[in-house]
């Protein structure tokens, strides 16, 4: 999966030669830009590289790569991608999806992926919104969110998409932003190199629908002060000058935030993405206030269990390595197998 | 004491019991014996909808018919010549089915007061003279069982349980069968417990032992090896060979099978015999639901598997939408539809033919896609083969109709030779196709399939991006254009109707016939057994049958045209002649059952007679 | 400067512009305006797939068409007499559509170098004569606005996003149209925000006055009301009329109307407007996705609602599985299918007829629904109405097939009395219907209409289990007995095929045609310009349209043999001509277009009159 | 839904006359019977309570309740109860569901209702395998399961129920056992006295396909060691006097099993199911072993949300208060919206 290419690309390679259709001003924009740069630093030729997407603006992604990919049906990109991915293991295999396509009518699909651990980089463009079918909300919409199907405002709870990634046993869960390239970039790198499902929230502006739903995460004045970047291996602080931190009540089971000069130093959580009970990793899910304060971006959780394409792949070996026949041999035997009776 | 032995031609047993009383298996040993002798054999197992139906009752029964004869013959048989009779339910669900004069063994043991009443006997029929009709040999099967275990070392219970063998002693000594295979077969199944190995052979001597001696059965029965066509045979379910078909379309193509499914009665059995098959490299993976089964087999064609789908109605309902992407991505994609009696949940272990009409028209748009049906339990092999021929040639899902009644039966199937099967081999596009040498066009056809390329991802140069939208001719780039959409919805139907596919041929022996039988798929069986009967009363009568239901022969409309009458027999209300009539203005006489159970031979006889009477 | 005034007998106009440029409205607005004006109106809008294509380019154009006349018009109209191009791609976009001589409005301020490269244009066609064979009027819109509103407080941008109503102004000149509509409209939309009120008055008055002054525009045209029947009218689309008819179902029957709905275009906006009825205590549940939407629809009909599920083709095709489940039950279920191009995701924004072999055939098993079809935009209530009118009395899922086309074109309706409205009151099973007195039996079948009681949780007395296995007749207890099985399937299907539908009317003004054109859903418009135009010719030609897609009228089949010749023309490949073929042997011919565009009345009577010469 | 009813009902009362039809031996005979012992003591008139199930053995549950009762498809029993509920809340809706119905095919629709909250008692029958398709491995099944559909053994990881209900937002979520009645109807009266959706997990013993999957849980020598049964306001405590108990280790998120010997009291975690942050739920359940050692049983979670149920029904309540005039009237009004005009 990462031979070396013989020429290094470049971000220009990855782009095909569609027109891209998004709205002007559409967070999608910034995704592509940030993907398509990313992409020659895998080392993965082109053509090894595959997008398979659903239904929803969002999904319109992999018409602009420059690499195979399919647009399929609403929400069953993850099952899609789940064949391939199983039976072509030199691939690598990318889903992008919206909160709709991957939460809504394709959740079931998803969170059998994530269990399953199909080798998938899931990527799930999170604008709280509806934006190809034009505005009705979404399941990650907020509670009594006022659109087009719900006037009087939505009446349910939204996903928590990390949560309910982490109780579907995902083993790599992350979360990034539109907005911030790098960050965009890193998070998507640390996917890439998981063996397994990778499960990455991409928080992404609809300017047409939801302008500005993850407007404090951006605003330079706000910013700072809301955005938790989580560092492997490292004490999580955030804020100007590190002000604030994450700490552990004792007893609790949530995380909670403090101004960092409150607490001793060691009661600072470190994080570590790697430990095996997601319950760390699902206690940082929860951190989010309604109003986005202290939302960790960054990877959660990356924990290693074999993938179900790599067990698939070790049963269909250990079942051919006893194999001496050519193949029609084989099939005459199998044909011939059983009771048998000759009549001559 | 001597026996009288008598020849017969054909004999029809149905072995008939609770559904813990083994029966399934008893009737596959004594149908693989049967096997061995040279009969002919067609065989109609009948389960319960209930994993064990409390025991003892009218819907816990469950029974395994056997037909076998010294000539070719067509269906399991319409009525049993022999019943055997586990227990009071098992008489009572299958006397019905019985003609007067029957023999009938029962296990007196079962006929219990408590047994009786479950079923609602007021007095046993033992007793009274309700079996008057018949012939009726009362056995004591399980105590003489377990009267014959009395020194091995197993528990009343196992010993108990081998009454089925001791019931299938008896029936292999009266039909004089050779039991060596079933002794190799006890050996295999009970190998990690010897102890049960040497019960259930002592039992099944026992019974033949019994037969031997006692004088209740006077005479011993033969019925001589069939004339068949030289070679090896060995008798075969149609899932089994759907199976193997499957595994021969991978073999032949040299493309790894990816079969996508989600378990589902009547069609589990095919993913289980698949995911048997892994030196195969076939992969099977039991997906979440019907809809990711399909979308995974059509993820793993778009990377160059042959992708493969197993179900029955109620999934390929759930199926359509992903099987409408597929027509538009025009991949290869074979969708097994094994039928089973609907509407909604309907009876699951029940045959029928309703789904002609979701296979042809049952998804939103033009989106058209090829069907075929096999006609009989081997048969199936080589629908699997020439679906995924159509499949793979074509670049389009195909639809494999089969039905309970097919998948469950059996028959005797001369093995083919491997080198004599179709070449499968198809060609990735590895190269540009356009006029410039460096572009790739996607939708660019094969003038002759009309088949696009199959540029698999990892063909360096040929990346490009396909969809659900609607595609530009040759490019595959989206297109709004009025016109485009026209010329793609006519090509896709086009692609489909121009499958060359082999006439339609036409079974006349008389060769005057002014009637015409169609049919398709499983009734294959029972209106070929129906027209042999008409014949031999003197009566000229053709039979077709229809193994393409999209597209259809070429020849068939001039075919319909050259007979007064058609008549079109379907386990469904009419689909196939609502096809017929629509496509050549024929008058088609449908003559439907849907009764969960295939056609009897008999009353598709009368039926045509009375046809015939009007011609 | 005295203007001439030219009276005119029907005007289409079509104002052109990027998804951006506020088309949609302008047309709107023009349409009410004449709507007030009492001209028959027939309107077509057409938007990108995209949501905001990039600004300038030809996927990103939107536009609006009105048909106007003084007489009773039938479509929207196949050629504009008037082009409003707002910028290069509009023009480039609609030109092929105009026939020679009309007038094209452009705004000339868009055609920037730049502008006219992104649409491939070399040189400006206002500048070369590639429009010599039009009327073109140069008008510099954006600069006119912005220099109207020099005064305003308003922002540049909100002060050149007026420049649509500055065109409204001027085309309301034009065809002397009543604007107290539109500035009551503005002062609504802009509430907040008193300041762009201002400017967008401002805007149209200085279009208007444009008119008044520039010698460009020398002739103002007038077209006189039309005759309609007295009453009041409001001007409505389908989707609208489709959801009105819903929310008059649930007051005509008393029942709640429970809605659930998965978003999707084109349907989206009936789930839209439901949401808005909740003091009509109109339930909507956006679900998470079509099965749940179709399964919680069920769920309130068994609880007593009327259980209503809206979608397009691909949400059909994932709820067949639970429509089957629906006919099992026989419960009331209205689905709705606003269909779209397809096959798979197709072409989203355009219209096609071809899911009608879907909603006739796409369910596993025999599991027969009514299928019915609006003929027009106002007709999408009544139609509404006489699918909750089957649905209820008959206890079957009613499939309603409206289209693209109806579905966002609106025409003038005339509002009917409520009182008029079909009573739809249904009675719930309150007590025991067996024999005894006591048992309840939940299949036992009212005799006339074969619907079996409704009896609703929270009865006391009556609680009983329903699901979808095959339930036997009276009892609805689980039954395999293959005799009832046989006999349920074809009650089902007599239930629908029984259910009394008015006879088809046949318009034959001659009373001599020979030749009958068949249709169904929205091509009644267009079917019906193009017989005028063909007896306008001076030959005859007999009209009938089919709202009954299942079951048919009785009188349908000696209404076909009538005629010598039976035209369908069809949005699809000719799937109502296979029915039509099938089920009266009658040698239909299929006429199809499947360009995602409604027919235009020209080329079907073309075909028409083909026809016509050969009889 | 809980008006007295005159006449006390008796379990016969919810026998209906079906002849239950369950393999002899299956531990959905105990469940059915535990239940229609139980139904009584709601005091909910028979006909007011309603089974909705999907398809499996277990789904033939409501048959044999003398309730009204739905018989519907694979999966999709939520989605037709949320129908149900929704435009009926004089109703009591139960769903009654299998591993391979609820977290398979349905898993979907099953964790939309939960997020939604809906009012409905969700009671999954967990046999950990497909018992009426004839034993296929299902999301529950162990990894490497070997099953008709896996002679290999299966290659992927089961979901955990309650994780993944607990990912979906549930606000009440429970686990019991078909061999113990008494814990059973205990939940079932938490689950029922719930306003919203009550998920409630039920080990269940397909003697057929699965036997003894959850024996460990029930055999009377390492029942005790095994199970941990949670009650509200307790320490967590279990096995022989109490002799094994669970802590919280500072620091860690998980938590863990002790010697009761050798913590202090005061280490010992209170169980407290009404905590609004899932994240203690969640570690909770994270707490069996793949012997099914430390498995809790009892309420996990019970938290006050508002019931979608609810704010569906306040809403028309507010749109309906301001109304005076008849639904005709109101119609016409409707109607006559917009834009008219009138020709005379
Ligand atoms: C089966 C089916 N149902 C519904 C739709 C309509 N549809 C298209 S995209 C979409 C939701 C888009 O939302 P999201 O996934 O959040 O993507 P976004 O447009 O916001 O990027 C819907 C409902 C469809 N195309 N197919
Ligand atoms: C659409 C559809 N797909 C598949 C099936 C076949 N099917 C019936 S029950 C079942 C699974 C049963 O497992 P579970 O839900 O765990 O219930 P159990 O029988 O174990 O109680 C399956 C796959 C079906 N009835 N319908
Ligand atoms: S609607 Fe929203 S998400 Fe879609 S392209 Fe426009 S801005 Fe982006
Ligand atoms: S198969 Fe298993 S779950 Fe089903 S009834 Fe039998 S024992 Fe119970
Ligand atoms: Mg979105
Ligand atoms: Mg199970």
């Amino acid at each position: 999966m990462s031979e070396p290419v013989a020429v290094k690309l470049t971000a220009k390679d990855f782009k095909s030669d569609q027109e891209v259709r998004w709205c002007p001003g559409c967070g999608d924009y910034a995704i592509l830009a940030a993907i398509q740069q990313f992409m020659p630093e895998l080392n993965i030729p082109r053509e090894r590289t595959v997008f398979v997407s659903g239904i929803g603006c969002s999904s319109r992604f992999p018409y602009y790569m420059n690499t195979y990919g399919m647009h399929s049906i609403h929400g069953r990109a993850p099952a899609i991608a789940t064949g391939l991915s199983v039976s072509r293991p030199d691939l690598s295999v990318w889903v992008v999806t919206g909160d709709g396509d991957a939460l809504s009518i394709g959740g079931n699909h998803l969170i059998h992926a994530l269990r399953r651990n199909v080798n998938l980089k899931i990527l799930l463009f999170n604008n709280r919104i509806y934006g190809l079918t034009k505005g009705q909300y979404s399941p990650t919409s907020e509670v009594g969110k006022i659109t087009k199907s719900t006037p009087a405002g939505s009446a349910d709870a939204p996903f928590n998409p990390l949560s309910l990634a982490l109780g579907a046993e995902a083993s790599f869960v992350g979360r990034t932003i539109d907005s911030d390239r790098k960050h965009l970039q890193s998070v998507l790198r640390a996917a890439a190199e998981h063996e397994g499902s990778a499960f990455v929230e991409i928080y992404q502006n609809c300017n047409i629908f939801n302008d500005g739903a993850f407007e404090q995460l951006k605003d330079p004045s706000t910013r700072d002060n809301y955005l938790i970047r989580l560092e492997h291996g490292q004490p999580i602080t955030f804020g100007a000058d590190g002000q604030f931190c994450v700490v552990h009540p004792p007893g609790g089971f949530g995380l909670e935030v403090r101004d960092t000069n409150s607490v001793r130093p060691e009661e600072i959580v470190v994080h570590d993405a790697t430990v095996t009970d997601p319950a760390y990793a699902f206690a940082l899910s929860r951190l989010p206030g309604l109003d986005l304060r202290n939302t960790p971006i960054g990877v959660f959780r990356s924990v290693d269990r074999p993938s179900y394409d790599s067990v698939v792949q070790a049963q269909l070996a250990a079942a051919k390595a006893k194999v001496t026949e050519t193949p029609e041999q084989q099939l005459a035997g199998l044909l011939g197998s059983g009771d048998t009776w000759t009549i001559i | 004491m001597t026996k009288q032995i008598r020849q017969l031609d054909r004999v029809v047993i149905r072995f008939a019991g609770d559904s813990g009383d083994g029966m399934q298996l008893t009737g596959d040993r004594f149908t693989s014996e049967t096997a061995q002798l040279g009969n002919d054999i067609s065989t109609l197992p009948n389960f319960p909808a209930e994993i064990r139906a409390p025991a003892g009752t009218l819907p816990g029964v469950s029974s395994f018919q056997v037909h076998f004869a010294d000539y070719d013959i067509l269906t399991p048989g319409d009525a049993p010549n022999v019943l055997v009779a586990m227990n009071p339910a098992a008489l009572k669900a299958n006397l019905a089915d019985l003609p007067r004069g029957a023999d009938i063994i029962v296990n007196t043991d079962e006929f219990t007061k408590r047994n009786l009443a479950k079923v609602g006997y007021q007095t046993s029929p033992l007793d009274d003279d309700s079996l008057a009709g018949y012939v009726v040999h009362p056995v004591a099967l399980t105590s003489m069982t377990v009267g014959a275990l009395a020194a091995h070392q197993v528990s009343k219970k196992d010993a108990e349980r081998s009454k089925n063998m001791f019931a299938l002693g008896l029936l292999s000594w009266m039909y004089s069968r050779p039991y060596e295979s079933t002794l190799r077969f006890l050996e295999r199944k009970f190998a990690a417990r010897p102890e049960l190995v040497a019960a259930n052979v002592a039992a099944f001597k026992a019974g033949w032992n019994f037969g031997e001696t006692t004088e209740d059965f006077a005479v011993r029965y033969e019925v001589k090896p069939a004339k068949m066509k030289p070679g090896t045979y060995r008798n075969i379910t149609g899932n089994a060979a759907l199976s193997l078909g499957l595994v021969a379309a991978g073999v032949r193509s040299g493309l790894p099978v990816f079969l996508g499914a989600y378990p589902i009665t009547p069609a589990s059995d095919i993913l289980h015999e698949l995911s048997k098959h892994k030196r195969f490299g076939v992969i099977t993976v039991q997906a979440e639901d019907e809809i990711a089964a399909v979308g995974a087999a059509l993820g793993a064609s778009y990377g160059g598997s042959l992708g493969v789908t197993t179900t029955s109605g109620p999934g390929v309902a759930l199926k359509s939408e992903t099987i409408s992407l597929a027509v538009a991505l025009e991949l290869p994609l074979v969708i097994v539809d094994v039928q089973r009696a609907g509407p909604s949940t309907g009876m699951p272990t029940k045959t029928e033919q309703a789904d002609l009409n979701m296979a042809l028209y049952g998804r939103h748009g033009e989106a058209p896609v090829a069907v075929i049906a096999p006609r009989s339990p081997s048969d199936c092999f080589f629908a699997a083969l020439e679906a995924a021929r159509i499949a793979l040639t074509y670049r389009t899902p195909v639809i494999l109709l089969s039905d309970n009644y097919v998948a469950n039966g059996s028959e005797p199937w001369l093995l083919p030779d491997v080198e004599s099967l179709p070449d499968l081999r198809v060609e990735f596009a590895t190269k540009p196709n356009g006029d410039d040498g460096t572009t790739f066009l996607p939708y660019l056809r094969d003038p002759e399939t009309l088949a696009r390329p199959w540029a698999i991802p990892g063909t360096a140069g040929l990346e490009h991006r396909i969809g659900g939208l609607e595609k530009a001719d040759k490019t595959g780039d989206i297109s709004y254009d009025p016109a485009n959409h026209d010329f793609m919805v006519r090509t896709r139907a086009a692609r489909i109707e121009t499958i060359p596919v082999p006439d339609i041929e036409v079974e006349d022996p008389d060769g005057d016939a002014r009637v015409l039988v169609l049919g398709w798929g499983s009734t294959y069986g029972p209106i070929g057994a129906a027209c042999r009967g008409v014949r031999q009363r003197g009566l000229s009568i053709a039979q077709a049958h229809l193994r393409h239901l999209a597209p259809m022969p070429a020849n068939l409309g001039e075919v319909l045209r050259s007979y007064d009458k058609v008549v079109i027999p379907e386990m469904n209300l009419g689909q196939l002649a609502h096809v017929i009539r629509a496509r050549y203005l024929v008058d088609a006489i449908s003559y439907n059952q849907v009764r969960g159970l295939p056609f009897t031979a008999a009353e598709l006889e009368t039926t045509l007679e009375e046809v015939l009477k009007n011609v």
